[in-house]
């Protein structure tokens, strides 16, 4: 029981009032487990993920509880947070092209950044350089500049850096989406080669492309307007998906390794609604096309209806029933 | 997260951006004072209507100069001409600039290099001496031509900034549409690039704006301005070589300085709220 | 790390600050000038006149006589004597007694040498040798001075404006040298020794050996002579007032109010005009152009110009009000007041609007301004230089008078050599001219007005800027010029007749008297020149030209306030 | 880098050559005569007016052909002869310029270095916390819009007239001539300290402000937020941000200079201060081209090697520049 999330609320603060962009997540990941999230742009998976790590202005944390391996984090407190960032949690940045100091060099940066958290470099020199062989960088990269370093480079040091302390959960936001289908794959071998060397204890590896989910999750969470939608072992939710929009998520993607996120899901009529003040109900009713009376004044819970399956939708449950 | 419109969200934000209420707020007194200040006052700028040396008073607001010309008529003509300065000086260079920058920016290669150059060679020279120089030689010197002539040296900067914008704009997808569905460069800066930089060429403006009328005052206060009319910096020129220190009339030397520094200064604070509006990660929720 | 910079800097100043030495000149035994040196000085060399430091003639190079133009009396100075043995020979005797401040003797030699070099190169009185033959010594303190034509009023100004150098120093300089050489630490005759500069300022020390302690008994009071440069009027307005400068010559306005602000402030006049007149400021028509060409507008404009006004507005009642003749007061006694009364021209609005009709210049358009008598607009500029701002309002003034007689001038105001240019190049229309400085003869300014050689204009800047052309004036001004200095009849004749002339075609319009700007602070010096009768006349001025017109008088009658 | 240093140079020799030809074109093609102005300066007697005009045209070359005129001007150049002064005749246009110079250094180079350390860290400040922002900023922003005569004007009539405390004109009492003596050394620095005043406060707020909406956008950037998403403490974050906010900072003293020189000049002025700026006002006032020319040059050329030396600084901080890539544009 490494990650318990329990009715996670974050809502985004602006001029018009909370955007309900994270509303009520509750689920866990286990140890050793891959768990790939997905979801529209917009539906809140990145502020799932931030919110785990580095939730600050204009993003507010409303409720709900987090755990991880049984100790509650204190996500609310920015400073609090610092004792767990890098060593018990950590992420791999959509951003991780330009995350590093461009007037830095590599190895430098990575000491001070130690330093800063009272580590000492030199003891952690030869893991460190163990681990840039095992994502097949020479070891001048630390004599160098981040500009030094191409894309891939820059995304697989970073992954070193991420996983130094050997973090019990390490986020991995978008990591691919600016890759290339072969170094797209390369990545996602080391991400999974880091799991099974337990660097990382557990992942959460948040993509717009399914295929790369499918690659290398054990489990795939899916969420909608802020909500989560289904979550179930990788196999299930691609052959055999129960939630509607899952469904029509799986249905509409002509084949594997196209992100779906650029072609609008033409299948689905509508968008999903604004998170400013959202509709009663089942968020995704507008849109479903086997919505019924009770989706519209209810929302469905998000309900275990099998061993690891679960799914937030009235039909299915009477389905079951 | 979905946006708000964007429109009207612009619009909800610079009401509510302080600076920008307090800069505009500043600039509309001064430029109200310059369009209707010449009808409060009686007098012509170099009239002479007294004995000279008076403290401000309510015959003369703000007191009169050693040779007895009303401070307040000259102050309020003088704005009058800091608005043209900047108008015309501070348009000025933000065109040459908008036009070099577009092209070195658009075109790239070898014009690029060379209109670059350029930039940075006019960048070099400290262009008050040059225009301290040329002023220097005219036997009589006019408003507009001043204002050219620093409009004509101003406009490095503005092209080097407009320049690294276009860069970036031109790799953006909407253009590379734009150019295979074989649109003219022209056409392309004009209808896909200018409009995308909108609001960075007000900035630019604004900036350039406030750069001319400090221009143009400190060639006014060497004595190189117009000769033929006053204006801000010609007030301090002549407030100091008659000895208005000295003789306590600070009602001569302030108000132009704090004018132009009032203006100034609203100006910047403008431009820092326009830019709080313009780019989301500088709003502070 | 800047205390290091400035440290640095500071070493650098002092290297280039070259001789170095600390002392604080005594203040009681020290005077303070200032109003002449509009730039650190770079030149000690009589001969360039216009560059040199300030009392490089007068206080180190002396003239032969000194000229008192308030009693018109010549005082022998260098000279003992000098009369005319006939009708072409000057005999000049040289005073004996008088030492170079290197110990050597002047002599007739020097004085010999003086003159001629003149004719070795080009130098202001350079034109003497047009008219002067040659130079006999006679014996060593006697020279003869034959001359092909006699030029009495003009060598009258030579005789105290010449500087007389020392020949055993300059022999040896090279024409060029000594045209132009910066000539460093000057020997001279004079009562003051080249001290040390900087970029500040000129000190002159006392010269003890100085010859008139002895032979004529005067002695300057201050012991250092500091002359500063001119920063900007403001300061020295403000060096005067904390009375750090003792004596002030920049026309500084608002003085007139000052006086009685508790300052130990003091000018020649305790009222009103407070200076003394040093030139005329008159209007230079340009005869060239329409309509100025016509003398019966000419005589609208004069009439129309309020003078008063510009006296009392402008320069609050610091100036006076011309005489209709232009001469300065000390030619009082030259003004034909019958030919002023009968032509003299003063401010009437009515009567130059009836010339204007009479003479047919009417307005057509309705405009509120005459036309020509063709019908096309008049519409003339004036110009003074763009900074000179008493001019500048002066011609403001003048603009607005005219007006409202209907005649359109517009103030103009071109920067300096544009003034110039339009001057010498005769393109302007009218323009104010002040150029003929006080003398000891009117022949000077007459010579400046009625300048005959027209051509030269440009190059010779001598004046007539209006181009005005008339033989029989050029004529009598040569005239005068060959008249003897004591002859006051004759000079009246021929001066009436010019007077005639001049107020009857209006080459010129005479409007006010530039004064001696003279501010005196007795905060540590006394004893000032004044018009009061206990007081000395001398004049209390620093400019070129003026220590000979009894300024270094001037210097003898300082009394320190603390006597050291 | 060699190619950095390269275009460098290229540029500043071709800005050297275009300055020296505007330089050298100007007062020939403006209407007015220099020596007209000399002989009326002099007020000598028309008759003898005549020679001395002839003499003066060849003494300053004005009576050879134009282009002869323009090679000579270059030659003379690299010899170091800026020509012969007007308003100061007959001393050698560099002479008085490097009479000038120690003042301006004096007053200068501290002005702009403390200036700008100090309008860095208060801007650093100022990004630091909302009240400290609310106070430097807005004080920024009223000093850098703030024309520096005005400045002048204002601290010379505070402290000189109203305290009477300092003194406002001149670089040491004109009751003084320049030695190693304290007094002296006492009274060149209290006359520095209004004019370096003056200068350092309207160019701490330009420095100030640039730092701090720097170090706003700075922090905004992707590094920073991965240090936080890593718990780095806000200093080691602040730390990074500064040192790439300076770098702009650095390319912007090189593009402030112009406007810095431009500063001087004036402030010099107000205070009398006798620089070089002090000397382009007498050079215009008594329209003695050669000196005015001769002060351009020397700016000009001051401008260019201080460039250079920000170029080199620049390299030593940005790796960019050093790895063949180009710094800023």
């Amino acid at each position: 029981m490494s990650l318990q999330v329990e009715n996670l609320k974050v809502y985004y603060q602006t001029l018009r009032g909370d955007v309900k962009a994270l509303d009520g997540a509750t689920f866990t990941i286990e140890d050793g487990e891959i768990m790939g999230l997905a979801g529209e742009s917009g539906c809140g998976k990145s502020t799932l993920s931030n919110s785990l790590i580095l939730l600050k202005p204009p993003m507010r944390f409303v409720g709900g509880r987090v755990e991880l391996d049984n100790e509650e984090l204190p996500i609310w407190d920015m400073e609090k947070m610092n004792n767990f960032r890098f060593k018990k949690i950590s992420t791999i940045p959509q951003y991780a092209m330009n995350a590093m100091n461009p007037i830095r060099k590599i190895g430098k940066m990575v000491s001070e950044i130690l330093k800063s958290k009272k580590v000492d470099f030199k003891s952690k020199l030869p893991e460190l350089k163990r681990r840039l062989d095992l994502v097949e960088l020479s070891h001048d990269v630390l004599n160098m500049y981040p500009l030094e370093l191409s894309g891939g480079m820059k995304q697989r040091m970073v992954m070193v850096l991420s996983t130094l302390m050997n973090p019990s959960l390490l986020m991995a936001d978008e990591v691919t989406s600016a890759l290339d289908v072969s170094t797209q794959k390369a990545v996602a071998k080391m991400l999974v080669g880091f799991r099974d060397r337990e660097f990382v204890k557990n992942l959460m590896v948040i993509s717009h492309d399914i295929s790369i989910l499918y690659q290398i999750a054990d489990n795939i969470m899916i969420m909608y307007a802020g909500k989560l939608a289904e979550k179930a072992p990788t196999s299930v939710i691609i052959n055999s998906p129960r939630h509607p929009y899952t469904k029509l998520l799986i249905s509409s993607l002509p084949d594997i390794g196209v992100k779906y996120s650029q072609k609008k899901l033409t299948g689905i009529p509508g968008k999903p609604p604004l998170l400013l003040d959202p509709p009663t109900g089942c968020r995704f009713r507008e849109r479903c096309p086997v919505a019924f009376q009770k989706c519209l004044n209810e929302e469905p819970p998000f309900m275990e209806i099998k061993k690891g399956h679960f799914i937030a939708c009235w039909k299915e449950f009477e389905k079951n029933a | 997260m979905p946006q708000p419109k964007k429109k009207n969200e612009m619009l909800y934000f610079m009401l509510r951006n302080a600076k920008l209420r307090i800069g505009v707020a500043v600039l509309l007194i001064f430029v109200v004072l310059a369009l209707v200040g010449p009808l409060l006052t009686k007098y012509q700028p170099r009239d002479y209507v007294s004995p000279g040396v008076e403290p401000p008073s309510s015959e003369f607001w703000f007191g009169t100069t050693s040779f007895g010309e009303d401070v307040f008529t000259q102050f309020v003509y003088g704005l009058r001409a800091t608005f043209i300065v900047g108008l015309i000086g501070g348009g000025l260079g933000t065109l040459i600039g908008i036009l070099i920058g577009f092209i070195a920016g658009y075109r790239g290669g070898i014009v690029d290099e060379i209109l670059n150059m350029f930039t940075n060679i006019v960048l070099v020279i400290p262009s008050l001496v040059v225009l301290l120089i040329i002023a220097a030689y005219l036997e009589v010197r006019g408003f507009l031509f001043e204002s050219i002539f620093i409009g004509f040296f101003a406009w490095p900067w503005a092209a080097r900034a407009i320049r690294a914008q276009t860069f970036s704009l031109r790799s953006r997808e909407f253009v590379d549409l734009a150019r295979l569905s074989g649109m003219k460069p022209l056409k392309i800066i004009i209808k896909e690039i200018a409009p995308n930089m909108m609001s960075y060429l007000l900035l630019v403006y604004i900036l350039q704006f406030g750069g001319a009328i400090l221009t143009a005052a400190t060639l006014d206060f060497i004595g190189l301005g117009p000769t033929n009319s006053v204006s801000l910096g010609l007030m301090m020129n002549n407030a100091v070589i008659y000895g208005a220190l000295i003789l306590g009339m600070w009602w001569w030397f302030i108000p132009p300085g704090l004018a132009i520094t009032a203006i100034v200064g609203a100006l910047y604070v403008t431009n820092v709220g326009l830019d709080e509006v313009f780019n989301p990660k500088l709003r502070e929720m | 790390m800047f205390k290091k910079i400035a440290m640095l800097a500071l070493l650098i100043v002092l290297l280039c600050a070259g001789i170095a030495f600390g002392q604080v000149l005594e203040r009681s035994e020290t005077l303070y000038t200032g109003g002449k040196q509009w730039g650190p000085v770079s030149n000690w060399n009589p001969l360039m006149t216009g560059n040199y430091a300030t009392g490089t003639i007068g206080l180190v190079y002396e003239t032969l006589f000194l000229y008192d133009p308030l009693t018109d009396k010549f005082m022998p100075w260098l000279a003992e004597s000098g009369q005319w043995t006939d009708a072409s020979t000057y005999e000049l005797k040289v005073r004996q007694g008088v030492n170079w401040s290197d110990g050597k003797p002047l002599t007739a030699d020097d004085v010999k040498f003086t003159f001629e070099l003149g004719q070795k190169t080009a130098l202001n009185f350079s034109s003497l040798w047009s008219w002067l033959s040659s130079i006999t010594k006679v014996d060593d303190y006697t020279l003869d001075f034959k001359f092909k034509s006699a030029l009495y009023q003009e060598w009258d100004n030579y005789l105290y404006n010449v500087p007389m150098l020392p020949q055993h120093l300059w022999a040896s300089k090279d024409l060029k040298d000594v045209a132009t050489g910066a000539n460093e630490k000057p020997v001279g005759s004079g009562p003051y020794l080249y001290f040390a500069y900087d970029q500040t300022k000129m000190v002159w020390a006392k010269n003890d050996n100085w010859w008139a302690i002895k032979v004529l008994s005067l002695s300057v009071a201050p012991k250092y002579i500091v002359d500063l440069v001119n920063t900007s009027n403001e300061n020295s307005l403000g060096l005067v007032l904390q009375g750090q400068e003792d004596l002030n010559n920049n026309y500084l306005p608002g003085i007139s109010t000052l006086l009685t602000g508790g300052y130990a402030l003091h000018t020649y006049y305790p009222v009103a005009p407070y200076h003394l007149a040093a030139n005329t400021a008159w209007l230079d028509v340009n005869l060239q152009k329409k309509p100025m060409d016509d003398v019966a507008f000419r005589k609208a404009l004069a009439y129309s110009i309020n003078v008063a006004d510009i006296v009392s507005r402008d320069y609050g009642n610091m100036v006076q009000a011309a005489n209709p003749t232009g001469l300065l007061p000390v030619w009082d006694k030259y003004v034909d007041q019958n030919v002023v009364k009968k032509l003299g021209i003063s401010y009437d609005p009515a009567k130059a609007k009836q010339i204007l009709a009479a003479a047919g210049y009417k307005d057509v358009n309705g405009d509120g301004f005459v036309e020509n008598k063709d019908k096309s607009l008049i519409t003339l500029k004036i110009i003074v230089p763009n900074g000179w701002s008493d001019w500048m309002a002066a011609i403001q003034i003048i603009s607005n008078s005219t007006k409202a007689v209907g005649i359109n001038v517009q103030p103009d105001y071109p920067d300096f050599n544009g003034y110039l240019d339009a001057r010498l190049k005769g393109t302007f229309d009218l323009a104010i001219d002040n150029q003929a400085q006080v003398s000891n003869t009117p022949w000077s300014y007459y010579h400046f007005i009625f300048y005959d050689k027209l051509a030269d204009i440009p190059t010779t800047q001598g004046g007539n800027y209006g181009r005005y052309n008339n033989q029989t004036a050029f004529d009598l001004v040569t005239q005068l010029d060959k008249l003897a200095t004591n002859d006051l009849q004759g000079m009246k004749a021929v001066i009436s007749k010019l007077q005639t002339i001049q107020l009857t075609d209006l080459p010129i319009i005479p409007l006010w008297y530039n004064g001696m700007w003279a501010q005196m602070s007795s905060a540590n010096w006394t004893n000032w020149p004044s018009s009061a009768d206990k007081d000395n006349h001398y004049l209390p001025v620093t400019w070129n030209g003026y220590w000979n017109m009894t300024s270094i008088l001037m210097l003898t009658q300082l009394k320190p306030v603390v006597a050291k | 880098m060699r190619r950095y240093f390269g275009r460098k140079l290229l540029i500043y020799i071709f800005t050297f050559v275009l300055a020296v030809t505007i330089d050298w074109l100007i007062p020939r093609f403006m209407p007015g005569n220099p020596i007209q102005i000399l002989i009326s300066r002099a007020g000598l007697k028309a008759e003898s007016a005549n020679l001395i005009y002839s003499y003066y045209m060849q003494a300053f070359g004005l009576n050879v052909p134009i282009w002869q005129q323009y090679l000579n001007f270059w030659n003379a150049l690299f010899h170091g002869d800026f020509g012969i002064s007007i308003w100061l005749f007959p001393q050698p246009v560099i002479q008085i310029i490097m009479r000038a110079v120690p003042f301006d250094v004096l007053l200068l180079l501290p002005a702009i270095l403390v200036s700008w350390f100090a309008g860095n860290k208060f801007g650093a400040y100022a990004a630091r916390s909302k009240w400290l922002d609310n106070t430097i900023s807005p004080l920024g922003y009223i000093l850098t819009a703030t024309p520096y005569m005005w400045l002048g004007i204002v601290l010379g009539w505070l402290f000189g007239i109203i305290l009477r405390i300092l003194p406002f004109s001149g670089a040491y009492s004109y009751a003084m001539m320049p030695s190693l003596s304290w007094a002296f050394v006492g009274s060149l620095l209290e006359h520095w300290i209004l004019p370096f005043a003056s200068l350092f406060l309207v160019m701490f707020g330009g420095w100030a402000i640039g730092m701090r909406n720097m170090i706003i956008y700075e922090l905004e950037a992707d590094y920073s937020h991965y240090l936080e998403a890593l718990g780095a403490p806000r200093k080691l974050i602040r730390q990074y941000a500064f040192r790439n906010a300076i770098l702009p900072q650095i390319t912007g003293l090189a593009l402030q200079l112009g406007v810095i020189v431009a500063g001087a000049l004036v402030t010099e002025i107000v205070f009398s201060y006798p620089g070089i700026g002090y000397l382009i006002l007498q050079a215009i006032q008594n329209h003695d081209y050669f000196l005015l020319q001769g002060c351009f040059l020397f700016i000009i050329i001051g401008v260019l090697l201080a460039n250079f030396a920000i170029d080199i600084a620049y390299v030593l901080v940005d790796p960019r520049t050093r790895t063949g890539m180009q710094g800023e544009g």
